[in-house]
């Protein structure tokens, strides 16, 4: 069992770095990894340093951020197909990214960060809110109340943009992309990271038994409602971050944390590690693909991930179709 | 419960006739009862012709249709997902049938023979079918959680293609596309009111065979084939079903969410899950509800519409929020 | 007898040849310059704000989308609209052309377009004199400040922190360039040929660079747009030719967006003053 | 003449077989008990008889004809059965869930003939349930739903009933209620009844027959005065019980029993 | 001294109370059953004395303290309860299942220590699951994963133990193996387990002292030789029967049991 756990960390360390190399090599022109390495000075190095390590390092980050909220959606809610973009974090986040454009606030990153956290943190509470019962929080209330309020979110989203004649930028809005990153977006999905990382290590005991059902986890002695609600707002955190810098990036959230679960199980505690590494590694793959299939365009990347999201889920329903069950 | 039906289904009826009554008379346009009698007997004015003959009772008539298959589509989805929060919009069928009209568009410009009239209904309907694709390649349906995701599935996939394509293909307009996803009556010719009424027609007898006796499947699939239900075959009837009915609505009035998952928790509410009883307050409820959304659409920022399938959504989110809440004391959702 | 047929996107449509009330959705600018009575149109067009004020005040709001019983109400004996839903609609109360964007983006096609639609050959000629006079007094402008126009132009956007480059349909000065006598640079040439408009990466920038570069940006109202700020500061943006010598032109969003003759009138002398303030 | 055979059963999961070559016979007019361990293939087998699940081989036989080939409703005139755990909405009148019974023999689009009426009020009164007829389920205790489910399946006029574990979280009182309903029901109306049970006290009082499975074969079968025994128990459930006969009913019992000490040994197992 | 009582407990759900002042003492080190109908607000109790739940007024009191005051992880260390339904995934191993009921042991950023690996140890020893330790829960049967559960709790190291049917759905084997470890339990470690069960005879025979509960109130409590006669079962559960020694172990056993014909009179019942 060991080896065969560190067999999989080995595979998905050097998927990750042959994706963040990747990369680094593709866009509108195709560098070498020795270009990389050893870039010209000037144009090109400055290309490098400036453009596409930063967009590197956020897709690397990004992806990491959005499958390990994903992952935690899925332990709290203990729920299979626990996504933040099903729950309505990421159409809160547009919504109040709608209104900001719509109220004419200067979209600088701290703006649209603090914008997108707000939107998402009433949009998760409302959800969260409506799926707890008495006896805790209901998976299925959990997921259709999200779905349903997240579609009642697009729709005021829509509403507003149509009132106010802001189409344009609810289009824009709508897809995910990583271009025109920068250091500060860096920066700021970095420091999310510490933080959902030191509160993880902190909390993953707790988190490992709150897999269990509710009346178990108590009986353990776990505080499931103080643990729910840290693990929220950790979720709120980083989807709200990847918001804010990416736009909607569907599935990442949900595919990733599904694949390591058909490897590895869906113990939260031995798998945590495995799925920061594996989101990481498919978004900065994803994003190589987006820059670089109809050079110099870029490909819608939130279509691009929803699309294979969708394919994926099916497959995996497909493969589990016995073993559904909530 | 007989008697509160009754009770119920007066009220809505008479609700209904207000609606229209105020649907008729009111707009930018005031007409009086003498205008709308004039108009009935043939001697009315012009203006007044085209007002109520080619604006106002064509939004009557598709409210009449959507509301009837939307209600009904999402009270059978509920029934066979044994999930009360089932939805033609949850299940990918809206967003199948939103694709099918999207493609239709696309390719419209390739002169293709096909008038819009009967290729959208058509390719509407098809996309529904795409959607659902899930009920009909999943052959055994023994989870009902199963088909529910799956059906989260394929919406979600659709949904990507649909932003794929709205993304890509810039040659039509961003703004159509989005009426088609959230819901509007986009066409009001008499001629496709006639064609999507008929189809009503058609489904409407086979959907009522169809539901009969459906109230046996709420035991459970076990207890159901006990009874002496074909269960596997009726559920995949009533999918098919289901699917057709929201593909016609999505045809006439866009991909209205909200309705197929309100009418029947209404209904079920106000005259409790006996299938004679709710069924026909689902199909009046739905009716009502989007005729109300039509009427506040087009009066709350007039002379500015908004899509009917927006208000829907809005109107009903209180009514959804305070349904959750008021069951959160019961163990089921 | 006093209509005259028409092809338009949704078929050959018998036009009044004298259209005395006209329901304009969209092309408000286009069917004033023409001196036609307009009774109606959108509040997105009657913001223009380059339009004869005292005459958009007698317009009427018919709604967004408009609505068929505010524009019944007008007695309209001609409506125009880009679309499909519309014409379904406005069909029913008075003859409706549907005219497609593309129709109407290039200032010259899109006077005759409509002086065909409205019968109004008269009047679109005086305009485009009028329009003419315009570009040559510009012209000479440029030429006392010895700005040469052989240079080529390319017009971007940043919008939601994204960049597009732009062809030449959709103005933001475009259209007054050309009429000055500018070209596209080669590579937007091609954007103008295919969909008209593309988003590019800030990496991809020196491909469509051009010799004078407009720039504007839509997520803001009036303020500073981080993202473009933060362009501004990539150096590989600043290792561009323009950027280097100063022929990045920025241009207010709401006052280059308008691409009605009256807009395109008016921002030859914009994009001149900016052409001779950047050449300083 | 009913009769109800399983002939060369196979019946399994996509991935394993429960039940392999299994050939059975329900005797008439009888309650059969059918006990056996923890996944001996007894909920499985049951969903087979009752047409629920297909065998993966072998059919399983209804007065000479196979299953299979019966329509639904035919079968279920036929076959009447009830699962482990029979669920309703909770608004659902007493009447009208009884009312469900009588689905196998409605024409479609038509409402209750008066015959319907009639064996609706007949399952009404053999289950005891004349004064509760328009309550709904949600008043009801645990014994008296369970009671109304029975009631339901009765409504079917069948001859035979198919019962998976009915008295499972009732308490002593309730089980006793069932049990003795189902009693009733064999020997006034001779409907033949297959029955699942874990207490095998219960399995050895109320049935005529008792078949008992391990690993989806049949161990023993036979009246539970043959078989019920401290060898079959060793056998079948590896303990070490004493059987005698019950004081009042003189029906066998377990008197006493606990585990084996050692394993136990091949004289005590055969 | 562990010592667990309830005082002036008022325990409901938001329509109507269950439990209404009830004060009950649980005797230490002993296995206490809690029998009744169904209905009578076993499991709800439960609920409350693991803290799952909080009563409407009135509290439990665990050491003289009471039990709202103590932090989860305290509690838990006094306190291990099982539910009826247990569920963990399928995927997880038996020993890291037993490792999670060290986690009120453990604190944030710190592995399993020395300790929490031997209480891991002699709880899969206690619960004879050493040979499954590395085996996951999908490929046990239904009676081992119930052990693993209980492992679980007993490493828990508390003095309490409370149990909701913890043999429903088992078969005589798997309910005589779960009752027996629970047995040895209170024998060897002296533990306080409290367990609901609703065949009689098992809690006669396994219990150290019975509280019978009828609607939300105890009718009787004692050691099962006092309290379980004819009388009570007339009265709680309205059975006819015969109450006689067990013949190998003694304890207190129904011999025989059936409705009554007529109602109990007054001096059956009383
Ligand atoms: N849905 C399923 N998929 C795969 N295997 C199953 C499924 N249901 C049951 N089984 C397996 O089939 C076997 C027989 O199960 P079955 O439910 O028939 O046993 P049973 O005799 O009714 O047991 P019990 O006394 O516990 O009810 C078991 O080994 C079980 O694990
Ligand atoms: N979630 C709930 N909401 C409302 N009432 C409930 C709920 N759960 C249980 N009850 C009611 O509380 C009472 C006591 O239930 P409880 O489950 O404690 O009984 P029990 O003694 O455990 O019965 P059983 O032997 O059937 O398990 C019952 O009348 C039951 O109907
Ligand atoms: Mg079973
Ligand atoms: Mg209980």
């Amino acid at each position: 069992m060991i080896k065969r756990t560190q067999r999989i960390y080995l595979v998905l360390i050097v998927l990750l770095i042959a994706g963040f190399i990747i990369n680094l090599c593709s866009g509108p022109t195709w560098f070498s990894p020795l270009t990389v390495l050893h870039p010209q000075p000037g144009l090109q190095a400055q290309t490098i340093l400036s453009v596409r390590l930063p967009r590197a390092l956020a897709s690397v980050l990004v992806g990491a951020e959005l499958a390990v909220a994903g992952q935690l959606l899925q332990t709290i809610s203990r729920n299979p197909i626990a996504d933040p973009a099903i729950l309505g974090v990421n159409s809160g986040a547009n919504l109040a990214l709608i209104v900001g454009t719509v109220l004419g606030i200067p979209f600088t990153i701290r703006a649209r960060f603090g914008l997108a956290l707000v939107g998402a943190l009433l949009a998760f509470c409302v959800v969260l809110g409506l799926s707890l019962t008495r006896n805790g929080m209901q998976p299925l209330r959990l997921i259709l109340g999200g779905s349903i309020f997240s579609g009642f979110l697009v729709s005021v989203a829509y509403a507003v943009s149509l009132l106010t004649q802001t189409t344009a930028q609810y289009r824009t809005l709508l897809v995910g992309g990583f271009s025109g990153v920068t250091y500060d977006s860096v920066w700021l999905l970095a420091l999310i990271l510490l933080i959902v990382l030191l509160a993880i290590v902190y909390l993953r005991n707790s988190l490992t038994i709150l897999t269990l059902n509710d009346q178990l986890a108590q009986s353990l002695g776990s505080k499931r409602n103080g643990t729910r609600v840290l693990a929220s707002i950790l979720i709120v955190l980083a989807a709200g971050g990847c918001v804010a810098v990416a736009g909607n990036i569907a599935f990442v959230g949900l595919g990733i944390p599904q694949c390591i679960a058909i490897i590895s199980g869906h113990r939260f505690k031995q798998t945590v590690g495995q799925v920061l590494l594996a989101g990481g590694a498919f978004l900065s793959f994803g994003d190589a693909l987006a820059k670089s299939a109809r050079p110099p365009f870029e490909l819608p990347l939130g279509a691009l991930s929803a699309i294979l999201g969708g394919i994926f889920l099916f497959a995996f329903l497909w493969r589990k179709q016995g073993a559904l069950t909530t | 419960m007989k008697r509160s039906f009754q009770i119920w289904c007066t009220l809505f009826s008479l609700l209904f006739v207000g609606l229209v009554i105020f649907q008729l008379t009111h707009g930018s346009i005031h007409l009086s009862w003498t205008d709308i009698r004039q108009v009935f007997s043939g001697h009315g004015s012009a203006q007044a012709d085209l007002v109520l003959l080619q604006f106002r009772l064509p939004q009557i008539a598709l409210s009449v249709i959507c509301g009837v298959c939307l209600g009904l589509s999402g009270a059978i989805l509920q029934l066979v997902t044994e999930n009360p929060l089932a939805d033609t919009s949850i299940m990918g069928i809206n967003a199948g049938a939103s694709l099918g009209a999207v493609v239709f568009l696309a390719i419209s410009h390739l002169n293709i023979p096909l008038s819009q009239t009967v290729g959208l209904p058509i390719f509407a309907v098809l996309g529904s079918l795409v959607g659902a694709c899930i009920v009909f390649i999943q052959r055994r349906l023994q989870q009902p959680l199963q088909l529910l995701l799956l059906g989260i599935a394929s919406g979600t996939l659709l949904n990507g293609i649909i932003l794929l394509i709205e993304l890509q293909l810039d040659q039509f307009d961003f703004d159509k596309l989005i009426v088609w996803i959230s819901g509007d009556f986009w066409n009001q010719d008499w001629s496709y009111i006639a064609v999507l009424g008929g189809a009503l027609l058609i489904l409407l007898p086979l959907t009522l065979r169809g539901l009969w006796a459906s109230d046996i499947l709420t035991l459970g699939q076990q207890a159901a084939s006990g009874l002496g239900l074909a269960v596997a075959g009726k559920r995949q009837v009533l999918l098919l079903l289901a699917v057709l009915l929201a593909g016609l609505a999505v045809a006439g009035g866009g991909a209205i969410s909200f309705v197929g998952l309100m009418a029947p928790h209404i209904a079920r509410r106000l005259v409790g899950n006996h299938g004679r009883h709710y069924l026909p307050l689902t199909a009046l409820i739905g009716v009502n509800l989007i005729l109300f959304a039509a009427v506040v659409a087009e009066n709350i920022f007039a002379p500015s519409q908004l899509p009917v399938g927006l208000v829907v959504a809005v109107i009903t989110m209180p009514y959804f929020v305070y349904l959750l809440l008021h069951q959160a004391d019961q163990e089921s959702i | 007898a006093d209509t005259h047929a028409f092809k338009a996107a949704n078929g050959t449509i018998q036009v009044p040849n004298h259209p005395k009330r006209v329901v304009a959705g969209l092309y408000l600018g286009q069917v004033m310059a023409l001196n036609v009575n307009v009774v109606g149109s959108t509040k997105l067009e009657m913001a223009n704000p380059y339009l004869n004020q005292s005459k958009v005040k007698k317009i009427t709001d018919v709604g967004t989308p408009m609505s068929a019983e505010a524009v019944l109400k007008l007695k309209p004996d001609l409506i125009i609209t880009s679309n499909e839903a519309d014409t379904k609609k406005m069909e029913k109360i008075a003859p409706t052309v549907q005219i497609p964007y593309q129709k109407t983006q290039q200032f010259t096609a899109s006077m005759n377009y409509f002086s065909k639609l409205l019968n109004q050959p008269k009047q679109a000629k005086a305009f485009k004199q009028s329009f003419n006079a315009a570009a040559k007094k510009q012209v000479k402008r440029l030429e006392a400040a010895k700005i040469s126009r052989k240079s080529s132009f390319g017009v971007y956007e940043m919008q939601s922190s994204k960049l597009y480059a732009y062809g030449s349909g959709f103005s933001r000065g475009a259209q007054a360039m050309l009429a000055l006598g500018f070209k596209l640079s080669k590579p937007l040439q091609k954007v103008d040929s295919s969909a008209g408009f593309k988003e590019i990466s800030v990496e991809s920038l020196p491909k469509y660079q051009a010799h004078y570069m407009f720039v504007t940006t839509s997520s803001t109202k009036g303020q500073k747009d981080p993202a473009l700020v933060a362009m501004k500061k990539n150096p590989i943006w600043q290792s561009l030719a323009a950027v280097k010598a100063n022929r990045v032109i920025e241009l207010p969003f709401n006052k280059m967006y308008y691409y009605d003759p009256f807009a395109t009138r008016a921002q030859l002398k914009i994009v001149t003053d900016a052409l001779i303030k950047a050449n300083k | 003449m009913t009769q109800l055979e399983g002939h060369d059963l196979c019946i399994g999961y996509p991935n394993h077989m429960i039940i392999e070559h299994l050939n059975i016979k329900f005797p008439d007019h009888q309650i059969i008990g059918l006990i056996g361990p923890n996944g001996s293939g007894k909920s499985t087998l049951l969903n087979v008889l009752s047409g629920f699940r297909q065998p993966a081989a072998g059919k399983v036989v209804l007065n000479g004809q196979p299953l299979a080939k019966f329509k639904p409703k035919v079968r279920a005139q036929n076959i009447a059965s009830l699962p482990q755990n029979p669920q309703a909405p909770e608004d659902t009148l007493v009447r009208d869930l009884v009312a469900y019974g009588r689905f196998a023999y409605q024409k479609p689009l038509h409402g209750l003939q008066t015959d319907d009426e009639t064996a609706i009020d007949q399952a009404l009164i053999a289950a005891n349930l004349e004064g509760l007829a328009t309550r709904s389920l949600a008043n009801l205790s645990g014994g008296q739903r369970q009671r109304a489910f029975i009631a339901m399946t009765l409504a079917q006029n069948s001859d035979i009933l198919l019962l998976d574990e009915p008295t499972t979280y009732l308490d002593l009182t309730h089980q006793l209620e069932i049990l003795k309903l189902l009693q009733e029901l064999n020997q006034e109306q001779h409907k033949t009844i297959i029955i699942v049970l874990h207490d095998l006290n219960q399995a050895a009082r109320f049935c005529d027959f008792l078949v008992c499975l391990k690993d989806g074969q049949v161990m023993y079968q036979g009246r539970p005065d043959q078989i019920f025994t401290s060898r079959m128990l060793a056998k079948v459930f590896q303990i070490d019980a004493t059987v005698a006969p019950e004081p009042r009913l003189g029906c066998p019992m377990i008197t006493s029993y606990d585990t084996f000490i050692a394993a136990p040994t091949a004289a005590e197992a055969h």
